[in-house]
């Protein structure tokens, strides 16, 4: 409330300014005729590393929620096919509108003392959720860089609180996050202008909305850290687009 | 109403004392080698003071139930033998009572505080952060790595900030969530906090101390019983000092060795 | 017998103005109404007063020297730093203030013993006493402007904390010194300074003289 | 002659005229004493509601207070009490009581009103510092009442603000930031208040006495006041410097407080070298000393309530005075104790030991003397007398419970239990308030011109005496089981069976709580329509009473009591027939009753 009253112009006006020039957008992308896409697969090569698991005896409740499947870090998860999970890709040059906004929050869910999704993508400015489905208090620590605006926030969430509805007003790739209760969860929001989208589990991915042009789209993994690509959309149809990080 | 108060006080008192004397809520039982000596300096203490609480609250109100509204016709008495007396009184009560306690105390303290650690003492490194403990154990070198505050992090699972790439006694160090130690062999624990103040309480192991930021301490101990034990922080550390706590196993040695293999292998 | 204590109370406040009402420290009338001490007022509370507040400013310095040596154990990386040169010549012109302030007192007190013909009391001392004060204001923020040029700032090194600490909670206090004298001169000049204000406002102020010395010692030795 | 006009400057100045200056910005003793009795009532209800709302959490951790999620919607998301939001309840609790209630009431409050009446004097030698004084405390309580409505909420570091919790600013936790510097800020205020209170009640007492008011003849209450300004002077001007030194820290980034290498929540800090102890040791050379500056006064008001309901003087006032000093004096040696398993060496540890057991010595001849004293007296029983004996059983209760924090050996199982909780609020906080409250039964007359509600004044003691008990007795039990204070839920496995304990004195502190409520209502009440109170109600003896209630604007109406007696002339045959002698009345015993000497 009272971090919220402070500071609560921010939000609301960026989300005003949104509103408005989406509209605006959106006239625009009626005499456009439709929108392309970019799509494709990130992939790892080489033999991923070893992910430490995690002990959490510190917590009851958390060793109960997995008694019998064993969890282990996050930091690099390959799916079938070597695909790479949780890579976020985002237009990082060439966009300068305003994406149209999905109507879907994205959500970020506290269960079984870990974070799903370990990786949260979202738009500057627009509002996400933090839920949480444990019966432990959880607090969240997001840690953004004091250099970007963004203002960090610590705010502990007891098992059935009400979600906490936030937005960060300046774009940064990539704002770590942390539970200090549970030392081991840990995740990561990312702030973009443009359009994203994060990989699935079979490391493919689709940035929907993009308007016709020619873009440099950046992929972004926690520990790989960013690649780059140039991309042409044209109109109506998908561009294919595939990353591959090489393991260390 | 005086005798009514008088009455009260009385009863309270007794009620109070119930829960004591019957050990309802007691602390959990003993499991160090040095514990009796404090346990048996509390129950001493409890029956001196609680000699004193009852006498004083008994006197407090007995004499209330007897002066309360005697009129003129009641002459002012003089307390038998005067201040004088009861100065005498207290210092002799009080104050050997202070002696006894005072030096039995300070052998409790002494051989908590004060005692060699004896030769092949095994050790083990506390670190105490927001809002965890994590513990160290040297590995077969015997040697504990040098921690790098700067590459502490939490999300890569390096709570200690090793780096076990360029210093050899990091490789073998193991680092665990959990506390084990074998039964009946001394500990040195080594205290040294990541963050901010806190502390290593083990009410069953009548060990409490705290860590203080910048400056490692170490204390040393003996379990004597196998058993699984609560280690909780008593030092407020922030929004999560009441969740901070980890758990001290207490093992056969064989247990301890294949649990120590089997955390070695998980680093 | 009370018969006698009543007497004894007309003597005493009977026709006496209000303002003779206070016993006090050195005023006590025991119960049989005979006066013990022949004054008859006790010192305004003031000379007493001031003596509190220089306990309470001796209390502060004592916690920030405690802590300096506490926090010079402490770390590693207690370092020395430059003692800016002016801090010395500083320290002459308070010691000098305080000796002018002095000087005028015994002037004050030795004019306030004869007739009143003479009040006109030539205050020249009483406003050097001021100037230097502010001078060593001055000098002490002259002091800051060189480590300041040096790069030495407040966070630089503990040295440089406790330097700042301490000159400026003396500096605070020493502009209060600084009113005191002020108001010094206004009362004089409205013919009003009474011998005990200066008294008292002379102990404050050679309070201060003897606590910069203090600290310059304790700025040269530790830091 | 100049000194004549010297006092006269400092001593008159005659009744202000305006609304303002006479009840706002007034430099009237009594007003000063009266606002800062208002401040205490306001703070200690503030007090009572926050720990209504922390004990509601402890008893039933996923209860959802009503009204609360309205209240605080970040903190108690729907009601429901998040860990931060509880330890700013917590600190906040802790700070107003112990600043803003036990010592403002019992000696800012009352010594402000009856110190100078009681020596015999018109006023304070500096009315306008005292007024400063005031309204010092008062912005000192405002800024720390603020902190609840700027950044996220108020600290959550307790009372004693351990650094480098409390140093390392936002990082630590909510409230760490903002929240904190606004604490030591409002501390450093309170003590520049507490400090030029002091700068009032030491001259008072040593120079405005009345003629014949010597040492010896001053009231217990006056020894009570001076010696804890004299402990307030030496502990406050440690404690602001201290909290200078915080806000540096966190502020401008110097390294007093925080040591290198500290990592907190995955940042290494960028400080250096400083010493964690070094906070602890300033703040307990104040905070120790500071549990005497709020029980003493509480002394000295009850020695002088229960003198005059015993109808007899102590048997030795000289010895209860020594105690209190020497009590004034250990306070400085023993702070230690706080600290026995923070690290200290383990032989300093022995070495404040011993002080801290011996310091029990003074307390215990205090109330040996107390009870001596009740022997073959002729007890009259009222609210304020009632109020007085109950203090009696607190300090007994809650100083027993002293021997076993005194010992090192055992502060190893007590430290940071409920143990200590129960301790401090039976033999400091709960003491001092029913210190407080014997002193306002016994002096509303005086300070309002009206009596207060007897039958409401007892049911008020009635309930609150046993509600106390049973509020913090099982405080004790919780804490030999171990129960760690400062928890916001209990999930230890050995903690889980203690929360009926919890529940248990929840409900007493709700109902206890209610009770309040009827003293404020009697207080306000009473105020404007109790019956008008005569000069001397309690045919008690002292200067206050010699004249009228209220007392007029220079305490006498021009008169210059002069002192014949010490002030308890109690037990005695007067030729009119009473068995008391006004301290300023020329008359003799006419027959030597037996009496004690003082």
């Amino acid at each position: 409330m009272k971090a919220r009253q402070q500071n609560g112009w921010i939000p609301i006006s960026i989300s005003l300014v949104l509103i408005l020039a989406s509209t605006f957008l959106l006239n625009q992308n009626v005499r456009a005729a439709g929108e392309g896409s970019i799509t494709g697969k990130v992939t790892l090569s080489g033999t991923p590393p070893h992910e430490r698991g995690i002990d959490m005896s510190k917590d009851p409740y958390c060793v109960k929620q997995h008694a019998n499947n064993p969890v282990h870090l996050e930091t690099v998860v390959v799916g079938q096919g070597g695909g790479l999970e949780n890579v976020v890709l985002y237009i990082s040059q060439g966009f300068n509108g305003t994406p149209t906004k999905s109507t879907a929050v994205p959500v970020f869910d506290q269960k079984g003392c870990m974070y799903t999704p370990h990786v949260l993508a979202m738009g500057v400015g627009e509002q996400y959720k933090v839920e949480t489905s444990d019966q432990t208090t959880h607090n969240i620590h997001p840690e953004p860089n004091p250099m970007t605006g963004n203002i960090p926030w610590n705010r502990s969430q007891p098992p059935g609180a009400a979600p906490i509805i936030q937005s960060w007003k300046a774009e940064e790739v990539a704002i770590p996050v942390k539970c200090n209760i549970h030392p081991w969860m840990h995740g990561y929001f990312v702030v973009v202008k443009g359009p994203y989208a994060t990989t699935k589990d079979d490391g493919s991915y689709t940035i929907e909305n993009v308007p016709p042009g020619s873009y440099t789209v950046t992929a972004w993994q926690e520990t790989y850290g960013t690649q780059q690509q140039k991309a042409t959309v044209s109109a109506g149809k998908p561009t294919t687009l595939d990353f591959a990080f090489k393991a260390k | 109403m005086a005798k009514l108060l008088a009455v009260t006080i009385l009863v309270i008192a007794a009620v109070s004392a119930i829960p004591i004397e019957e050990h309802i809520w007691t602390a959990p039982a003993d499991i160090s080698t040095h514990g009796p000596l404090i346990d048996s300096q509390m129950s001493d203490t409890m029956g001196e003071t609680g000699l004193c609480f009852l006498a004083g609250q008994f006197v407090l109100a007995l004499f209330i139930w007897m002066y309360s509204g005697r009129g003129r016709e009641h002459r002012i008495g003089r307390f038998p033998g005067g201040a004088t007396g009861l100065v005498i009184a207290a210092f002799l009560i009080v104050g050997t009572e202070v002696i006894a306690l005072g030096v039995l105390g300070s052998k409790a303290w002494a051989q908590v505080y004060f005692a060699p650690l004896k030769p092949g003492a095994m050790t083990v490194e506390a670190q105490a952060g927001q809002f965890a403990f994590y513990f160290r154990y040297p590995g077969p070198d015997g040697k504990f790595g040098p921690i790098h505050p700067e590459m502490i992090s939490d999300a890569t699972e390096n709570f200690y900030g090793l780096d076990t790439q360029n210093d050899p006694a990091s490789k073998d160090d193991i680092v665990t969530a959990e506390m084990a130690i074998p039964v009946d062999r001394e500990i040195q624990l080594w205290m040294h906090s990541k963050d901010l103040g806190h502390s290593f309480y083990v009410p069953a192991l009548r060990i409490q101390q705290d860590f203080v930021p910048g400056l490692d301490l170490s204390i040393h101990f003996t379990a004597n019983k196998i058993g699984k034990y609560e280690i909780v922080c008593t030092q407020l550390c922030g929004l999560g000092h009441y969740n901070m706590k980890a758990y001290l196993e207490v093992m056969s040695r064989q247990d301890f060795d294949a649990w120590l293999k089997q955390q070695a292998a998980l680093q | 017998m009370s018969v006698v204590t009543e007497s004894a109370r007309h003597t005493v406040v009977g026709p006496a103005p209000a303002h003779v009402g206070n016993g006090g420290r050195r005023n006590i009338v025991p119960g049989n109404g005979r006066l013990r001490t022949l004054q008859r007022n006790s010192p305004p509370p003031g000379s007493s007063a001031i003596w509190v507040g220089i306990a309470a400013i001796t209390m502060m310095f004592a916690a920030f020297t405690s802590a300096l040596v506490v926090r010079q154990g402490s770390g590693p990386d207690w370092q020395h730093i430059a003692i800016p040169r002016v801090l010395f010549l500083n320290t002459l012109l308070l010691v000098a203030s305080s000796v002018s302030l002095e000087v005028f007192r015994r002037k004050f007190s030795a004019h306030r013993m004869g007739p009143e013909a003479e009040m006109r009391l030539n205050p020249r001392w009483l406003y050097a006493s001021l100037v230097m004060g502010m001078l060593f204001v001055a000098g002490q923020y002259a002091a800051w402007l060189q480590l300041r040029r040096e790069g030495v700032y407040v966070a630089s090194n503990p040295s440089s904390s406790f330097f700042y600490v301490l000159t400026a909670a003396h500096a605070v206090h020493v502009i209060g010194g600084l009113g005191g004298l002020l108001y010094l001169i206004y009362l004089l000049r409205s013919q009003v300074l009474r011998r005990t204000t200066l008294d008292v406002a002379a102990t404050y102020w050679h309070f201060m003289g003897a606590l910069w010395v203090y600290l310059l010692a304790l700025i040269c030795v530790k830091l | 002659m100049h000194d004549v006009r010297a006092t006269q400057e400092v001593k008159h100045h005659g009744p202000p005229a305006s609304f303002i200056r006479k009840y706002i910005f007034s430099i009237d003793h009594k007003v000063i004493g009266r606002q800062y009795y208002g401040l205490g009532l306001l703070a200690v209800f503030v007090g009572m509601g926050l720990s209504w709302l922390m004990r509601l959490h402890l008893g039933w951790t996923s209860l959802a207070i009503p009204g609360l999620g309205w209240l605080n919607p970040v903190g108690a998301p729907g009601g429901l009490m998040t860990p931060e939001y509880y330890l700013q309840l917590m600190t906040m609790h802790g700070t107003i009581m112990v600043f803003f209630v036990l010592t403002v009431a019992p000696f800012a409050a009352f010594g402000n009103f009856f110190l100078p009446i009681q020596v015999g004097a018109e006023d304070m030698p500096f009315p306008h510092i005292n007024m400063m004084s005031f309204w010092v405390t008062f912005a000192a309580f405002a800024v720390l009442i603020s902190s609840f409505f700027f950044g996220d909420g108020p600290s959550l570091a307790g009372w004693t603000a351990y650094a480098p919790l409390t140093a390392v600013g936002s990082i630590a936790g909510p409230g760490q930031g903002l929240g904190q510097v606004l604490w030591a800020f409002s501390i450093a205020l309170f003590c520049v208040g507490q400090l030029l209170g002091s700068l009032n009640f030491i001259p008072t007492t040593l120079d405005l006495r009345a003629k014949g008011m010597t040492f010896s003849r001053m009231p217990q209450t006056v020894w009570a006041w001076f010696i804890t300004s004299c402990m307030g002077l030496t502990a406050f001007s440690v404690l602001m410097p201290a909290c200078i030194l915080l806000i540096m820290d966190h502020l401008i980034g110097t390294s007093f407080f925080v040591p290198s290498n500290l990592v907190v929540s995955d940042q290494l800090q960028p400080h250096s070298g400083g010493s964690t102890l070094l906070w602890q040791h300033l703040f307990w050379f104040f905070g120790h000393p500071e549990v005497y500056i709020a029980i003493v006064p509480a002394m000295g008001i009850v020695s002088h309530v229960l003198i005059t309901s015993l109808r007899r003087p102590l048997l030795s006032w000289k010895t209860i005075v020594a105690s209190m000093v020497s009590l004034a004096f250990l306070s400085y040696m023993v702070y230690g104790h706080h600290m026995f398993v923070s690290g200290m060496n383990p032989v300093s540890s022995l070495v404040f030991s011993f002080p801290t057991l011996i310091i029990t010595i003074p307390s215990t001849i205090i109330v040996l003397i107390w009870l001596g004293s009740i022997y073959q007296s002729r007890l009259r029983v009222n609210s304020a007398s009632l109020f007085a004996l109950g203090f009696i059983s607190m300090f007994i209760t809650g100083g027993v419970s002293g021997f076993f924090l005194a010992q090192p050996s055992l502060d190893i199982m007590l430290h940071a239990t409920y143990f200590v909780v129960g301790h401090f609020h039976f033999v400091m906080a709960v003491a001092a308030i029913f210190g407080i409250f014997s002193g306002t039964y016994f002096w509303f007359p005086k300070m309002f011109g009206r009596m207060m509600n007897e039958p409401l004044g007892k049911l008020h003691f009635w309930l609150t005496f046993v509600g106390v008990y049973g509020i913090f007795m099982p405080f004790h039990y919780l804490g030999l089981a171990a129960n760690v204070r400062r928890y916001q839920a209990f999930v230890d496995d050995y903690t889980t069976r203690l929360v009926p304990v919890h529940q248990f004195s929840t409900i007493f502190a709700l109902f206890t709580g209610a009770a309040q409520l009827i003293f404020l209502y009697n207080l306000i009440h009473s105020r404007f329509w109790g019956k008008l109170a005569t000069d001397n109600p309690w045919e008690s003896t002292s200067l206050e009473w010699t004249t009228t209630s209220p007392p007029p604007y220079d305490n006498f109406g021009g008169r210059h009591p002069i002192i014949y007696h010490d002030p308890y002339q109690f037990g005695v045959q007067t030729a009119s027939g009473t068995d008391y002698i006004m301290q300023d009345s020329p008359e003799e015993s006419v027959s030597e009753e037996t009496r004690s000497s003082s």
